[in-house]
């Protein structure tokens, strides 16, 4: 059971970091990163680490995506 | 002197013409004596024949001339071939000296050309002077001589045959006739070192020139052809060291200084140390 | 005891509160700032005090209140205090140079810096793995903020390199120190090690992974140019924090955590690294202008350097520590004070540190901090490289000493070049820069520091007793009185030497060997130092470097150790670096000359190594009994000792040192010198001994290359147009012909050999004299351009003209002695070949004297020197002193060859002279010097009496009054033949002196440069390459540690 | 290409030491020493429930100091590269209003936020979550407002002013440790308490709010900077 | 479970020096660091798994003698501290992607080539 959650899991976050590397929009590729973030907290709460699932969601998942795109939203405007 | 007026009859000679009388030299000479030099370029201006005249005077009394004479083995005691060999240089040092004080180009330039030549001539004399020390153990003249003694056949010139052709060579630069005798080069430069000197000093230099003639033909009658028991002997002996220089001269033709360098280093090099391989 | 906890509570809290401080505030937290910093020192130097002066015991700190491995501990021992002690110094120092930079900044600048120097800290004390990690990470973040102080682009750049490979780097230690925990149960670093994480593959993958994030770290070459590029982007104030600090501190890391991989085999990679990084960052180095990235590169290579010291670290033992050490805080302390410069002068290339001419202290500290870079005495790194070579040789691992000495010597190259420039490039207009107060104080802060550390590590290495002091103390003496003015310092300078020789004296009573070269040092030291009142003003820094080398050649010959013998021999080298590098166009050849220099003293100093290691005696009398590769090491110190000598092949150099340096200079370090070599070598030969069987081949080919360098020596005279250059030459040949005749290994030829020696050393003084003087009174060093002087410098002709005849080796002078007694060895010894070559030189070098007196003295007088007059008395009393001396030597030879003779016969099987008063006979010859002396000179008079007789009345031509080819020449120019009279001679024998030797070392260099220039295209500029570059490495590190390749 | 096959064989290469790691690991059967320590001995020493609470703020505290220095110094460095100049800030900046709903929601949710964040390192030594993980909530509700206010002017006085408070209190606890108690930021400064109540663990808790607040504040301030940064100059 | 999530961590670490290594757009290069960053957190966690262990947090006082049935507490501490450095990292790489593209308006890498030799 476990191990199919797992499973899929990890093939999201693979899928989703292929995304981020390879989407041609970078705010996708933003977004891609979260979710891998947010795949991996679900992975630390089945390895009994509900601490570390809580700051990778928080921080991982949360803020550092949106620093990406406060920064991608500068260089955006930048362009402009 | 005598071997002056000889070589310039035989020069003649070869050349189609007459030539001048045994003591055309000789006359000369004296008429350079008397003639008082009423210039001079400066303290070197003197210095530079003495210079010369010691070179020639000094290889003199250092070399015994006649085998066995305690009265004309001079102060041999007190020096041996190396000695003479750099007497040499002396006499070089100060003709060049004494005409550079001159300030004429053309002794500059003479004197580059000869002591050029000069260098390389002596590579091929040394080789043979290295080989007679080998022969014969020793660098003192007095005792090559001695074991010259005996015979034609003890003679450097059989005993090292090499060693005698190699310095034979290097004899015909230092005599400085044809065809090395661009130093003095009678014709194209009428008015080489020697020239920028009259009177007396003319007359030191020819009474030098003569002396190291003789001086360094009796060297290598001392080193080669058995040296001197008598007067006699000594004086046929020089006087065919002479000669041989002098024919040849008038055989060839005249040398490029660069020529002439490279010639020396060429045949009789090779053959001086031919002269050193057979006895090392 | 303040508890070093305490460091970090200060550094944080004060970091913390200065947030609380606005702009309105802003003093206040610059007060806090320094003051925090201030009580880091404080704590740590206490420490360090404690440790030293109690020898306390370590301590160490609990956090938490728990043990180890459940807490985390920090440790503070001595080890500890050392290295916080180093960092803090160099971060208040650093503080103060930078504060207004800091300030401008802004309160976070501050708190960046402070924490940068906190987290150092605690990475240095901090026990735990994780904790390690936490605090280097904090230390990298810190460092990528503080790039960006100068706010360039530049700096960005370098700064988004940096993160990225350092953030590689610690991703790869975490899995490290996650699968090491995972594996050993613990985050202490020591019980992972006693984990033997290396001996399972399984576990040593850990290992790789952790000890691979530190080498990186180290910035391995070539996986470095992230960390190059922040030298150079970021404020030199900062690059002396990396290199200073930073470097010390990750050092330390890794001495910490190598154990982890503790096993021979990944010991001996990690020295390889090491090695490579030495070599290639300074390989690399050799390209570089610009000055920070050039002090990144060298910064790089010392701490390859280390590295692979540590990495040694089984061989050798318990003085690894101290090696590292020593090499250390030269490093650190160089470092620091070189960046600090670069921060003043603010220069984009090394060439417009011309500027540093301005200001006198700082160009003497740029020099220090050189020298104790490539490890010159007394600098700590000087001892440390010889106990590290000493060591290494003692365990046989020659190729490590070659690997070190091969950096070394490429360090030198680049290092040399820039102090040149420094001190001697021409530039139209020196850059100005300012010197404030608190940018001077840190660097001589650190100045002070390598000095203190240079006196303390001498004694803690126990080479205090070894080494007199007492000249370099007078050195520092006259240093100190240096803005008196010149004739002053001269006769302080003569003073002290003249006292000194009196001093020294009695304790050489019956060494002749020594008596005879401490006549040559010190006499010739007091004779060419009288030349020096002609000379006005102050001379700024000449007295202290002569007297430098003159305390260098005095050392040598009291020297009873290899230690002593070297320390004088690298104290001399630089002393004379200093004293060429004067002249005026001197700089190219005072680079060439310590590159020689500094290549020889390594051979020297291997072949010490290899004595030392067969021996394991630093006298100088194991030099004789070399058991270890013998043949090898005679040849090794024998090079050495030629670069001195200049022989064939080692001698491009000399020319140019000897012809540009200024006119009393040239005597010194020709004159004298050389005879350093001489001495090395007269050693090494009696060391040697007759008939040893290691060293039959070498004395065979030395003699050779003595023949053929006095051949080259002398033709190479004959072809230059420049006096002293031509003089030059003349001394190559010379020394030609000294080594010929010492290699002889005969009684004879060895009496030749001093014969040349001494006469060398008196004509060579005069020569350099009086032409020398010439030169400045002419203002030109081209022959051509004189002519005529005979009538200016009577005095001058005259002692010209001696010097010349004893040089032709003319009888009656001593010169003649030496050529006779050299062709009786000659034919004894059987070397007829190379005897001829000598010959033949001999002859040639007719050539060039009689240029020289011809040029010079003689022909036409040029008009713009009619009004010339006679160069300085002060000149001339030495050179006629030194006259005085031929003709006792010429008159009576064996007064002094006799005792010679005397002195070295036991060294021989047989004494093949014999004197009987004046007369000295050979198997082959004799000769008797005063006989000939008396007839030649009476017949000299004669006939001088008698021409000078004959043409009393001569009246004086005018100079033109000379007609050729129908023509008056007007214009002296025209008349003086000088220029390249042996025309014809070059064109028949020109090919013996064709620059080959020259072009030989001009492609090595060429190739070298060209060598490192590709190489740094490595260095691309990309991030990615970078970080290709460090993946590379690891992966190829891992295949060859453990992938089983 | 060249470059291509390259990167390709060095992922290879790296690949081959993870396949290597991988091989080496084995699913773990037992507590490490230092964990079975923890285990055993973690709620008596600390009096923490949470043992990774427990870990990170007293027996491996000085790395959590380390952290929180590690956000200083980014706030810092950030602050003094990117600083916030209103003078030249343009004013011409076209800024798309916020949607009605999002400022509703920012003026209910930014208190209740801020209570969660507060209770999460509050109790942080009971239950998952810590300082950490309430800083980030507390940052998640700065963040919030500058969603729904771009022009919103973060007051840096107060933020540096919690951040500096609470970073030094943070310090001199962990001082207070060492003169009151084993060492530097031991927590037994105060009575372990009983164990599973709030008021537990000695002054765990107490460092942990600090850790929060700092936290919070530390990457309120990120955030703020990064929100408030002119644009770039054309 | 827990290989899986381990080929999971490393397979992400290594899409993330791909991404380092080869890809232009330095703001990317970013993203590929946080993968790179995710996926050593999720491998620390994972090496601290106990199978049929139990979240680190007790629920009682564990008596003398018996060793609560937990998963290892340290990996996740650690991991807990990488996860915040890894943040301050990240925001530091933007804050010089910020700066970079201000300077060359462009963000391709290959632009940043000022220092080199």
């Amino acid at each position: 059971m476990f191990i199919i959650i797992a499973i899929i899991l990890g093939v999201i976050s693979l899928v989703g970091g292929y995304i981020a590397l390879t989407n041609p929009k970078l705010s996708v590729g933003i977004i891609a990163t979260g979710i891998v973030s947010l795949v991996a907290s679900i992975l630390f709460l089945l390895l009994a680490a509900p601490d570390v699932a809580m700051t990778e969601a928080a921080i991982g998942s949360g803020l550092t995506t949106v620093i990406f795109f406060y920064v991608l939203n500068k260089i955006r405007q930048g362009n402009a | 002197m005598l071997m002056s007026s000889t070589m310039r009859r035989i020069i003649a000679r070869v050349s189609g013409r007459i030539g001048i009388p045994w003591y055309q030299p000789w006359i000369d000479l004296t008429k350079l004596y008397s003639l008082r030099t009423q210039i001079s370029h400066g303290t070197m201006f003197y210095l530079g024949p003495v210079f010369r005249l010691m070179g020639g005077v000094g290889m003199f009394l250092f070399m015994p001339m006649i085998f066995g004479s305690d009265l004309w083995s001079n102060y041999s005691f007190s020096g041996d071939l190396v000695l003479i060999l750099y007497f040499q240089f002396f006499g070089m040092l100060g003709m060049a000296l004494g005409a550079g004080e001159g300030g004429h180009p053309y002794s500059a330039i003479g004197i580059s050309r000869g002591l050029s030549q000069f260098t390389t001539i002596e590579v091929p004399m040394t080789l043979a002077v290295i080989s007679l020390a080998i022969q014969y153990d020793t660098l003192s003249i007095a005792k090559i001589v001695e074991a010259q003694q005996g015979g034609i056949m003890h003679w450097t010139l059989f005993t090292n045959p090499f060693a005698t052709v190699a310095a034979m060579l290097s004899l015909l630069g230092a005599f400085g006739h044809s065809p090395f005798n661009l130093v003095k080069a009678p014709n194209e430069i009428p008015i080489g070192p020697p020239t920028e000197y009259h009177g007396t000093f003319l007359g030191v230099l020819r009474t030098n020139s003569a002396i190291l003639h003789v001086a360094e033909a009796a060297l290598f009658m001392n080193l080669f052809f058995g040296g001197a028991s008598n007067w006699f002997e000594l004086i046929i002996k020089t006087f065919l060291i002479y000669f041989w220089s002098v024919f040849v001269g008038t055989v060839f033709p005249r040398f490029r200084i660069e020529q002439s360098v490279v010639w020396f280093l060429k045949w009789p090099t090779i053959i001086g140390i031919i002269a050193i391989i057979i006895y090392l | 005891m303040v508890a070093p906890i305490y460091i970090i509570a200060i550094a944080l809290g004060l970091a913390f509160t200065m947030g609380l401080f606005g702009k309105q505030l802003k003093n206040i937290a610059g007060v806090l700032f320094i003051a925090g910093l201030g009580s880091l020192t404080f704590i740590s130097g206490q420490w360090l005090w404690n440790f030293m002066v109690n020898s306390a015991a370590t301590e160490i700190i609990y956090t938490a209140g728990f043990k180890p491995p459940f807490a985390i501990v920090l440790q503070m021992g001595f080890e500890e205090a050392v290295l916080t002690t180093m960092i803090n110094v160099a971060g208040l120092l650093g503080a103060l140079y930078l504060f207004p930079l800091l300030d401008k900044k802004g309160n976070n600048a501050m708190m960046v810096y402070l924490i940068f120097i906190m987290s150092t800290n605690v990475a240095v004390m901090t026990s735990d793995i994780f904790n390690l990690f936490v605090f280097t990470e904090v230390e990298s973040i810190a460092l990528a903020g503080l790039i960006l102080l100068t706010g360039q682009s530049k700096a960005f750049q370098a700064g988004m390199k940096y993160l990225i490979v350092s953030g590689i780097s610690s991703g790869l230690l975490l899995l490290g120190i996650i699968f090491a925990y995972q594996f050993s149960g613990s985050l202490t670093i020591i019980d992972m090690i006693n984990a033997n994480l290396w001996a399972v593959k399984a576990s040593s993958i850990a290992a790789f992974l952790l000890i691979v994030a530190f080498i990186i770290e180290m910035k391995p070459f070539p996986a470095n140019g992230w960390g190059i590029d922040v030298y150079t982007a970021a404020h030199p104030g900062i690059g002396a924090m990396v290199s200073a600090a930073g470097a010390s501190a990750s050092l330390y890391v890794f001495y910490k955590v190598m154990p982890l991989v503790n096993g021979n085999d990944w010991y001996y990679f990690i020295a390889l690294i090491g090695a490579i990084t030495f070599v290639g960052s300074n390989l690399v180095a050799t390209r570089q202008e610009n000055p920070n990235r050039l002090l990144g590169y060298s910064s790089i290579g010392q701490v390859g350097f280390l590295m692979m010291i540590l990495g040694l670290q089984d061989v050798l033992g318990e003085r690894t520590l101290i090696i590292s050490f020593s090499i250390l805080i030269s490093h650190y302390a160089a470092k620091a004070g070189l960046f600090w410069i670069s921060g003043i002068l603010n220069a984009e290339n090394i060439k417009d540190w011309s500027a540093l001419r301005k200001n006198p202290i700082l160009l003497f500290l740029f020099g220090a901090f050189l020298f104790a870079l490539i490890g010159f005495p007394p600098f700590p790194s000087f001892f440390g490289k010889w106990e590290l070579i000493m060591t290494l040789s003692q365990t046989g691992n020659y190729s490590w000493i070659v690997v070190i000495l091969v950096a070394s010597f490429i360090e030198g190259i680049y290092l040399f070049r820039w102090l040149g420039y420094a001190i001697k490039l021409d530039h139209a207009q020196l850059p100005a820069f300012k010197t404030p107060w608190y940018q001077l104080i840190p660097i001589m802060s650190m100045g002070l520091i390598l000095f203190g550390m240079s006196a303390y590590l001498t004694h803690v290495f126990n080479f205090g007793p070894a080494i007199n002091y007492i000249p370099l103390l007078f050195v520092l003496a006259i240093f100190a009185i240096d803005f008196l003015p010149a004739y002053i310092k001269n006769t302080v300078s003569i003073a002290g030497i003249a006292y000194y020789t009196y001093y020294l004296w009695p304790s050489l009573e019956n060494d002749l060997l020594r008596q005879i070269f401490i006549g040559i040092f010190l006499g010739g030291a007091i004779l060419t130092l009288v030349a020096g009142y002609a000379k006005k003003g102050t001379r700024a820094g000449f007295y202290p470097m002569a007297l430098m080398m003159f305390a260098g050649l005095v050392g040598l010959i009291e020297a009873k150790s290899m230690l002593q013998f070297f320390f004088n021999w690298e104290l001399m080298t630089a002393g004379s670096y200093f004293l060429i590098i004067r002249g005026k166009r001197s700089m190219p050849h005072a680079y060439s000359y310590i590159l020689f220099s500094i290549a020889g003293a390594y051979a020297i100093l291997m072949g010490f190594g290899l004595a030392y290691g067969s021996q394991l005696n630093g006298n100088l009398d194991a030099l004789s009994q070399i058991s270890l590769l013998p043949a090898l090491a005679y040849s090794l110190l024998a090079v050495g000792f030629m670069t001195k000598t200049a022989s064939l092949g080692l001698h491009i150099w000399l020319p140019g040192a000897h012809g540009e340096a200024e006119s009393d200079v040239s005597p010194m370090v020709s004159a004298i010198l050389l005879k350093a070599g001489v001495f090395g070598l007269i050693l090494l030969f009696l060391s040697i001994g007759v008939d040893n069987p290691n060293a039959t081949t070498l004395l065979y080919v030395l003699g050779w290359v003595g023949a053929l360098t006095t051949l080259i020596g002398n033709m190479g005279a004959v072809f230059q147009e420049d006096a002293k250059r031509l003089l030059a030459y003349s001394s190559i040949g010379q020394l030609g012909y000294i080594l010929f005749a010492f290699t002889f290994m005969t009684h004879m030829g060895w009496l030749a050999g001093f014969t040349y020696t001494i006469n060398h050393f008196m004509f060579k003084a005069i020569l350099f004299l009086v032409i020398g003087g010439i030169v400045v009174k002419l203002g030109t060093h081209n022959m051509y351009e004189m002519g005529g002087m005979i009538k200016k410098m009577p005095f001058s002709f005259i002692a010209v003209l001696i010097s010349i005849i004893v040089i032709g080796g003319i009888p009656p002078l001593s010169g003649f002695a030496g050529k006779w007694l050299f062709y009786n060895a000659v034919i004894e010894k059987g070397w007829y070949f190379q005897g001829a070559i000598i010959f033949f030189a001999g002859i040639v070098a007719f050539l060039y004297l009689f240029k020289l007196i011809y040029s010079v003295f003689l022909g036409q007088l040029k008009d713009n020197h009619r009004n010339v007059k006679e160069i300085s008395a002060w000149i001339l009393i030495p050179s006629y002193i030194l006259i005085i001396g031929i003709m006792i030597f010429s008159a009576f030879p064996q007064y002094i060859l006799q005792p010679i003779s005397d002195m070295i016969a036991p060294h021989f099987q047989s004494e093949t002279i014999t004197w009987t008063g004046s007369l000295a006979t050979t198997s082959l010859g004799y000769w008797d010097a005063t006989t000939i002396m008396i007839v030649v000179g009476t017949a000299f008079m004669l006939l001088l009496g008698w021409l000078i007789w004959l043409s009393a009345k001569a009246q004086k031509v005018e100079q033109f009054n000379i007609v050729f080819a129908a023509e008056r020449p007007f214009r002296p120019e025209t008349t003086h033949v000088s220029y390249n009279i042996y025309a014809g001679y070059q064109k028949a024998l020109g090919w013996i002196v064709a620059p080959g030797i020259t072009n030989f070392w001009n492609t090595m260099s060429t190739n070298l440069l060209e060598f490192a220039g590709w190489t740094r295209r490595i260095y691309s500029g990309s991030i990615q390459n970078y970080t290709l570059h460090v993946i590379l490495f690891i992966v190829v590190f891992y295949l060859i540690s453990i992938g089983g390749l | 290409m060249l470059k291509k096959i390259l990167i390709l064989f060095l992922l290879a290469g790296v690949g081959l030491i993870f396949f290597d790691l991988f091989q080496s690991y084995q699913s773990a059967s037992e507590l490490t020493t230092t964990a079975k320590y923890y285990a055993d001995n973690g709620a008596k020493e600390v009096g923490a429930a949470n043992l990774v609470s427990a870990i990170v703020v007293t027996y491996r505290g000085l790395d959590t100091l380390g952290e929180v220095s590690i956000l200083f110094v980014t706030a810092a460095i950030i602050s003094f590269v990117l600083k916030h100049k209103p003078e030249e800030e343009d004013k011409n900046r076209v800024i798309k209003p916020a949607s009605e709903i999002l400022n509703t929601a920012t003026v209910f949710l930014t208190p209740v936020m801020i209570m969660v964040g507060i209770y999460i390192f509050i109790n942080g030594h009971l239950t998952p979550g810590g300082g950490f993980q309430g800083g980030a909530v507390i940052a998640s509700a700065v963040l919030l407002i500058f969603l729904a206010n771009p022009k919103f002017h973060l007051n840096h006085s107060i933020i540096a002013f919690v951040e500096s408070i609470s970073g030094v209190a943070f310090v001199v606890v962990g001082a207070l440790g060492l003169i009151m108690a084993g060492g530097f930021l031991d927590n037994r400064i105060l009575g372990l308490g009983e164990f599973g109540t709030l008021f537990s663990a000695g002054a765990l808790p107490i460092i942990y709010i600090f850790i929060g607040l700092k936290v919070g504040a530390e990457l309120s301030n990120i955030v703020g900077i990064l929100a408030q940064e002119q644009n770039i100059k054309n | 479970m827990e290989y899986i999530i381990l080929i999971t961590g490393l397979a992400l670490i290594l899409m993330g020096l791909y991404g380092i290594m080869y890809i232009k757009n330095i703001f990317r290069i970013v993203i590929a660091f946080a993968l790179f960053d995710t996926g050593i957190n999720i491998v620390m966690v994972t090496i601290g798994y106990l199978r049929n262990g139990m979240a680190p947090i007790l629920d009682k006082m564990p008596t003398e003698g018996t060793t609560p049935a937990i998963v290892d507490p340290v990996p996740q501490a650690l991991v807990l501290t990488s996860i915040v450095i890894g943040l301050g990292v990240s925001a530091l790489m933007l804050t010089y992607v910020l700066k970079l593209y201000e300077d060359k308006k462009s963000l391709d890498i290959n632009s940043f080539k000022d220092l080199k030799w």
